[in-house]
């Protein structure tokens, strides 16, 4: 065993670039064991600051991005039941629920054929994440079911919407699969990651027990073609099963291989 | 039956016990947000009051939720000698704060208290009570090593990875281990759900242990039902875990339930016989709670968050579990506002499950979304050392890449055994003196060579 | 001069260095309310980053007051072999914090760091660093005891009464006694300042020592002048008190000035050569600090109350203290807004404190008109206690009925003992040992009768 | 030595009268020696409520007793530049100094003769205090000035004022002695006292060091006469040195007795 004890090591540059290259974590500071060095402690005060900003953003419609993003897919804009963006945070319960008119009027839209795929976007706990990788990875999602020759209705934008309006968006647009692209909270290393939540026809009652998701979808991290085909991989799944939830596992061959995964230096 | 006190000459009811434990609670965002809090200090003050006056039998008359929770309670107390129903809640509390109750507890008590009369006493103690009364319960347990004994101080390991790359998942385990950290075990939250990736971690983490003789166990903390399944496809499973809440709903919404642990338990005992040499106990089960995932479910009943807590907690006591974690400050400001109200669940989980028995340790963690900092993190992992928390985790820079939120890292955890002159696991440490990596208890100065870091995990 | 940084691409300017320290504090409501708080938490984050890339030798180049203060400082600094002037404040830091660091300070740099560079390192820890680092620093002093030795945890009692009823005092006196308190002293501020109340209480408080053999020193807490005049009336004075404050004008608003304070340090020590077989050293003054003092008498020139704070220590730093007390959350809101502060600066006048080598006590309290409460107060006891505090106070039930707010009770400071495992003084625990009213450390249960107790101070 | 241990006792009574007799701190909890008796712990919680209540009370001026000493008084209204009650905590600096049209609406009223005493009142930190225990303190003072042959004149009533407010009174009125009777910060027990802050001539620039006080006024504790003797015995003192401040020692003649003090029970 002895012959495995790390050594005080001349290749501290080899050392960094193999933790660079395989993780976003903090690793080998090299402080004091019971403290990190200066250097690290003040980033780490910078970062929280910065995500701390990343909370409050907002999810901007006018934002030109975004803009072209909705026209382009004809979205339409609805909102849960959290009276200001002030009150997100709190209340959760409120997040869950669509609008009474606004169901009213996704029901109405939705009266003829309900699609297979519904896709859905919301800021979630990071506005910022959703502007940045959500319209990409809804594209992605709509290209691929395209190719896959499901039917999917126009994009749903929800504001101030917890994963939970899954059941409202099922309940009003009948689609056999309601995806929702989500922000995550936001992290101390970056704050621009979506997650893509998926219910199999959701309806009133369902809880996190019939959902499933993929987490962490970020440019950096994959790409919205690799994510994309994930969820619509368990998406498949469900449609197999009938169902959605923790009884369905992500299939290996969907699996994004660890060797496309990359990681940018942070930002000094 | 309706409840009521009199503060200075202000009248207060309380018309059920849901109430009245409610009200008597801290303040709780949560229970605020569902429509149960005190409205304001006089009427808290008032509800203490009228709960302090209560017996333990008042309180056990009727169930506060009925479901397949209490069933598993009274099944526990009847196994126990408690005699203490007539007493009221006051005087219980005065017994449970004195100095001699640390002694008859380890004797008899363990298994004497019911998760509302955990969770009332808690609301009727300042912060230094619960901190005094817990630093007298200790709870050992034993899987691959002895977590718990008075003296020691744990550590989880959890190199979590946005990706699940296994590569970054070993360093930032090798990382920890240099610290002394790792003992309580390698926990790593996996950011998919495949089977296929959950057997790959598994592997990985196990070759590292075997490679470096690490006596210690290491979970995947996937869904139950994907770690079995990942157990069946041939994955060496040391610790079975999962996220528990307080009410069978909340449960449900996990998609978990009392026969399914139960069976999963069995199931991995199984597969324990068949690696035998490498077992000391049979504390195989791992579980998480924290204050507010009943209530986030939607299936809270009305029931206060601490008092939910408990009744999670009961959960896991029935399952002989080696680690209980409360990941204090996990969801957000929604149940939890603030770094006062974290600091204040951390040591009411803390007490309340060591009350009930459980080798409790805690998550102290927070999100960005709340109004707390790594300063407030910094107290609370203080104060819970103080009261003999059996492990608390260490992520690289507290900084959890893939779960997003700040936790303790591995230098705070080094930090606190220096404070409290605290060791690792008696296994652990006895390994840690074996490596040469430590001279008198402190790493080595400088930093481990690349590829003898690559070496650890037998990639070369 | 001014400095500079950028935060992930937004830069900052501190046009100078009283601006820099301000701005690099944690939030702190009197900096708000002198106007010279960092304005959000980046622009603090790029305060700290441009102050730890100062050297030292920028910090002592302009000194920020021109007071006599400064002189003292200077006086100190000469005396000792500091040789880090051209270290960055942020090498600094990570010296401090290196294990090795309690063990170089106890030989050579007790007397090397200047008020100003003790609070940058300040501003440049988190709260656990600053427990930690003050933990690995002790410092042993002697009246008619000895307070300060690692391993021992001591306790003023602080028998207040709210018309200086001398027998009320002396009732307070014994029940603290009881609960092993009153090691560090027992010291009372008076509700008068009239010499004659003043006689009377040092005359009944020495008539209780004496009585019970305890081996302690007394205190009253009035005014310098008024003790000093009690003194040459015949009142036997152990210790001199006086509160100080970190800036010239803010200590002439308090009616004291350094040469008053010098003379009546002469003046005790003379006293005591007439009893001198009552002391076994020649600590004899007792300060009291906090921040905001200066801010709250107008007289804080622009710096921030951290930095002022650590030049009230050095105040006391010149005066060989037997201890000194930072009564931290005494004021009000307008200096520390609410628990998170309060904790905070607890654990930053600590630090400081030790830094610059003095016996460190807290009063860790706060009043009713701010947003804390016992449970906040428990937190920073404990963290304190982990930090090596010397001692804290014992207050009836927490409550000080004179000067209208909360502090730490008899029970909490043997609540903490216990948890610590820490001792009182040496003389005291023997003399406790000797009264047989303590079994194995805890007081014999049960009440004294009354009329033992009206014998304790001679009074049947 | 050993003969003074004290024993478990029979005579708890006994005990209890005298602590009662002599304090109103809390005594011989005989709980567990770690941690307080749940009653205890219950009453400080109570208590505690009660002070954080006695905080917010309002300085009420059409207070019905009040309004009627405020007349008979023939008081003057000021304020201090604090501009909200809310405000007051946050603002010392502002409590410190009279609004710039109420001093010289004093300087004016003022103009003629100044009096030797002048005697003022504000809420300060316990408004609930200052009008329980300030009429009565003012009314003693009053009394006991025109006793002993001293000028006083009309009251002057100041809203959100601190303690420093002295000096600008001192400079308005140019009083010979200026007291402030004012509200001290509320207690567990108790949130009834008064203090009377005194300074000889006070000006700007003086500071707490050119003034005396006696705090800790209330009817249960001592007699608005004995506590106006004792103020007005360290006027007089500074009226001889031609200073007030610390250089100042009240004189033993005007202490109070301690056997004058009295403590009721707490209300439960
Ligand atoms: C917060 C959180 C939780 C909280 C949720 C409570 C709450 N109100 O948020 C708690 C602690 C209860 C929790 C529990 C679990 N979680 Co979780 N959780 C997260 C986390 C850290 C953040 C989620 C977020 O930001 N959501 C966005 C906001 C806008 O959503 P929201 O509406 O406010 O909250 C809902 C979601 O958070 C959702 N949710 C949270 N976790 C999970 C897991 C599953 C499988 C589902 C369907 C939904 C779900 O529940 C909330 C209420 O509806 C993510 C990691 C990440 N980076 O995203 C992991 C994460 C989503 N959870 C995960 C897992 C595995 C679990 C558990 C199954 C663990 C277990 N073995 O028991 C349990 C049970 C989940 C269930 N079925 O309900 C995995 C999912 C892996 C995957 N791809 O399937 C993730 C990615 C990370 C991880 N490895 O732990 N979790
Ligand atoms: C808070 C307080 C302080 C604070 C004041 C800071 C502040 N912003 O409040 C600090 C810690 C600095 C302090 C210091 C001292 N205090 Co002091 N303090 C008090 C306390 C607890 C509350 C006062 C209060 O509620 N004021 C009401 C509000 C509305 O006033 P304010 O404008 O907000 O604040 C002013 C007053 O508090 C005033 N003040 C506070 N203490 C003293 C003492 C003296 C002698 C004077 C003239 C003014 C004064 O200073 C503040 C700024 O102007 C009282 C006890 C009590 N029950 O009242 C003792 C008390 C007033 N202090 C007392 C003493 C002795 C002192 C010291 C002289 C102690 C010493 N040996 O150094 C020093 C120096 C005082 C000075 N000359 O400046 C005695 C006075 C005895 C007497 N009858 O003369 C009291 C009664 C209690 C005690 N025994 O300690 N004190």
């Amino acid at each position: 065993m002895n012959n495995d004890v790390p050594d005080v090591s001349n290749d501290e540059d080899k050392l960094r670039a193999l933790v660079r290259e395989h993780t976003p974590a903090r690793l080998f500071l090299n402080g004091s064991p019971t403290s990190y060095p200066t250097k690290t402690w003040l980033e780490l005060r910078a970062d929280h600051a910065a995500a701390r900003d990343a909370v409050t953003s907002k999810f901007d419609l006018s934002n030109e991005q975004l803009e072209e993003f909705l026209q382009r897919r004809n979205a339409v804009i609805v909102s849960t039941q959290v009276p200001s963006d002030e009150m997100y945070l709190a209340r959760p319960d409120l997040g869950r629920r669509l609008l009474t008119r606004d169901a009213e009027r996704l029901r109405t839209l939705y009266d003829v054929e309900p699609p297979v795929i519904q896709l859905s976007l919301a800021g979630g706990l990071s506005a910022s994440a959703a502007m940045t990788a959500g319209p990409g990875l809804v594209d992605a999602l709509f290209d691929a079911s395209l190719a896959l020759g499901w039917t999917t209705g126009p994009v749903i934008v929800v504001e101030r919407a917890r994963v939970g309006v899954l059941n409202d968006l099922g309940e009003c647009t009948k689609a056999q699969i309601v995806i929702l692209v989500i922000g995550e909270r936001p992290g101390l290393s970056h704050a621009d990651s979506v997650s893509a939540y998926l219910g199999y026809e959701p309806r009133t009652g369902h809880t996190d027990a019939n959902r499933n998701l993929v987490s962490g979808i970020n440019e950096r991290a994959t790409s919205y073609e690799m994510a994309a085909r994930r969820i619509l991989g368990i998406a498949q799944q469900a449609m197999m099963a009938g169902q959605s939830g923790w009884m369905i596992k992500e299939t290996p061959v969907a699996t994004l291989p660890s060797s496309e995964t990359r990681f940018l230096d942070r930002p000094e | 039956m309706t409840y009521r006190a009199t503060v200075r000459g202000e009248r207060f009811k309380f018309p059920d016990l849901r109430d009245l434990l409610a009200k008597a609670n801290e303040e709780k965002s949560g229970d605020v947000l569902a429509g149960i809090g005190a409205r304001n200090e006089r009427e808290r003050v008032g509800a203490k009051m009228a709960l302090a006056d209560l017996t333990v039998a008042d309180i056990m008359a009727a169930p506060l939720i009925e479901d397949d929770i209490n069933a598993l309670v009274e099944k526990r107390l009847s196994a126990s000698v408690a005699d203490f129903s007539s007493l009221t809640l006051g005087a219980l509390r005065e017994w449970v704060l004195s100095p001699s109750f640390g002694v008859e507890w380890s004797a008899s008590y363990r298994a004497a208290f019911s998760p509302e009369v955990a969770a009332a006493l808690a609301k009727l103690m300042g912060n230094k009570d619960l901190v005094l009364a817990a630093s007298r319960l200790r709870t050992v347990t034993k899987c691959r090593n002895t977590m718990g004994e008075r003296g020691t101080f744990g550590v989880r390991i959890q190199p979590n990875h946005p990706s699940d790359d296994v590569a970054g998942i070993m360093l930032s385990a090798i990382d920890g281990l240099r610290h002394g950290c790792g003992d309580a075990m390698i926990g790593v939250n996996p950011a998919g759900d495949s089977v296929a990736t959950v057997v790959q971690i598994i592997k990985g983490l196990q070759e590292l242990v075997r490679h470096l003789g690490v006596p210690t166990q290491t979970c995947v903390l996937a869904h139950a039902s994907t770690q079995l399944e990942a157990m069946r496809r041939g994955a060496p499973l040391d610790l079975l875990f999962q996220s528990v809440a307080g009410t069978e709903a909340a449960n449900a919404s996990f998609g978990v339930s009392l026969s399914m642990l139960a069976e999963g338990r069995e199931e991995v005992l199984e597969h324990h016989q068949s690696r035998a040499n490498e077992f000391i106990g049979e504390n195989v089960m791992y579980f998480e709670t924290g204050q507010g995932s009943a209530l986030s479910a939607d299936a809270h009943s009305g029931v206060d968050q601490l008092t939910l807590e408990a009744r999670a907690q009961a959960v896991a006591a029935a399952f002989h579990p080696f680690l209980v974690n409360t990941v204090v400050g996990f969801i957000g400001p929604e149940y939890l506002a603030n770094a006062r109200q974290i600091t204040r669940a951390g040591l009411e989980d803390h007490f309340t499950g060591k009350l009930q028995g459980l080798p409790m340790g805690c998550d102290v963690c927070y999100t960005n979304h709340v109004d707390a900092d790594q300063n407030s993190n910094d107290d609370l992992l203080l104060l819970l050392a103080a009261a003999g928390c059996n492990f608390v985790m260490g992520v690289p820079a507290s900084d959890d890449v893939m779960l997003h939120y700040q936790s303790t890292s591995f230098e705070d955890a080094a930090a606190v055994r220096e404070i409290f002159g605290t060791k690792p696991a008696p296994e652990f440490s006895q390994w840690m003196q074996s490596q040469g990596w430590w001279i008198e208890g402190q790493p080595i100065s400088g930093l481990p060579s690349a590829s003898d870091v690559a070496l650890s995990w037998g990639n070369s």
